[in-house]
């Protein structure tokens, strides 16, 4: 067996030394591995089989009444944060009522902010989104800012900000669309 | 189309709620979820194999995995439908309220049943997005 | 991208059903199934490697990994056919029904075998079929 490098990466299965703050109303699933600072707000809802791991990248907010569904994972890169909402530093901050959608990946450093749709399967890391804004599916978001209130279309690949600028806002009919996904996930 | 890396699960067994009915000859992976929503369930066939990590949910109705159907893994069915006989679905493909019918391949990564609004990206200066570029090789040629 | 490091398996996850062989030097990672059906064989040779969550499911003949093999994880091989020494798979590939030469490379998430059964979709951003998006690994151009 090789000797492993004094370079080999934190392990999830570290214990962190600080244990997640979660408020009395959030429902973490109990398949869920939550662990590391990670701050979990009144009416958060963490499905099963999530991977929330504040080891590196330290520390996570979750505002409330937020809702991250099954086989999402949320990391943060040892450098880099992004300030909160509370104007405090986060590897990665993720606002009120904003839903994180099945298998997404969220790594930090990464701000998503208030109302915000994160769609199946995409990614969003080193990129501040605004308020507001719908990401759909199989989307990549990294290295840019997305202003409030942005449509990000499924498969889209944004990774420089003048294609973030140039980003259409969201219309009604988004919204009808992500509520129909809302609905499936509370059934 | 950029599709995040597959992860190994966290758990190592399959988490069923609600009600799903298995065939005992079918393979099922570590870390697989099955989930039916009250008033919907979900089916499996005899000989299925549903890879590691995949995530199926029923909603408003039944989803069906028929007879010797092949699920890589990483992959994600949302909704009703029915994925027919001997169907091959590739690794970290996601569906969508959609069926899929019997012997046919759903390319891995792929997307269906994405009734999104459809909006042309605007690239960069230069026309070239460099993370794109390093990955166009196209495969089987 | 940062890739989550991989957890150590808490026990064997490697599930086999059939008639399946498997060189004592070859690695297999956890999370794969090994699924050969009746009157089919899977034979795994030395030094071959099997990335976690891969799927290899025979039917109708015998489904060969030749010796110094290397399957990515996710990889799901169909049917029956050979992966010849040496070869490289790539991660979420799928074979189908396929035999892949020595020494030979598969790209990651490229489909091989049978083009007559995929499914046809919608358009998508691009408006290219995500097909051929997919298959090129080819985003909104």
């Amino acid at each position: 067996m090789v000797v492993s490098s004094p370079a080999a990466p934190p392990t999830p299965w570290s214990k962190s030394l600080v244990e997640p703050k979660i408020e009395p109303s959030a429902y973490v699933h109990s398949l869920s591995n939550l662990s590391g600072d990670v701050t979990i707000g009144a009416n958060v809802v963490i499905a099963p089989g999530t991977s929330i791991i504040a080891d590196e990248g330290a520390p996570f907010y979750i505002s409330e009444g937020t809702n991250i569904q099954d086989g999402v994972v949320i990391h943060g890169l040892e450098q880099g944060r992004v300030i909160g909402d509370d104007e405090k530093q986060y590897s990665v901050w993720i606002g009120k009522n904003t839903t994180i959608t099945h298998m997404s990946l969220i790594h930090g450093p990464a701000y998503i902010g208030d109302d915000c749709f994160i769609g199946f399967r995409s990614t969003v890391f080193n990129a501040r989104v605004g308020h507001g804004c719908i990401i759909m599916m199989h989307a990549l978001i990294q290295d840019v800012e997305i202003p409030a209130g942005k449509y990000v279309p499924s498969g889209a690949v944004i990774t420089n900000q003048q294609q973030a600028d140039y980003l259409p806002d969201v219309e009604s009919e988004d919204l009808e669309f992500t509520s129909l996904v809302l609905g499936m996930n509370d059934a | 189309m950029y599709v995040p890396p597959l992860r190994p699960p966290n758990h190592d067994d399959t988490y069923i709620s609600g009600e799903v009915t298995i065939d005992p000859s079918a393979a099922i992976a570590p870390g697989v979820l099955l989930q039916a929503s009250p008033n919907s369930q979900i089916i499996i066939g005899a000989g299925v194999c549903i890879g590691m990590g995949s995530i199926l949910h029923a909603y408003e109705g039944i989803l069906e995995i028929e007879t010797g159907a092949n699920l890589g893994s990483g992959v994600l069915i949302l909704g009703k439908g029915k994925i027919g006989a001997n169907a091959c679905i590739g690794s970290t493909a996601t569906i969508l309220s959609s069926s899929i019918e019997p012997q046919q391949i759903v390319l891995p990564g792929s997307l269906i049943g994405d009734k999104s609004r459809i909006v042309v990206v605007q690239k960069t200066v230069a026309g070239i997005d460099t993370i794109n570029e390093t990955a166009s090789f196209s495969p089987e040629e």
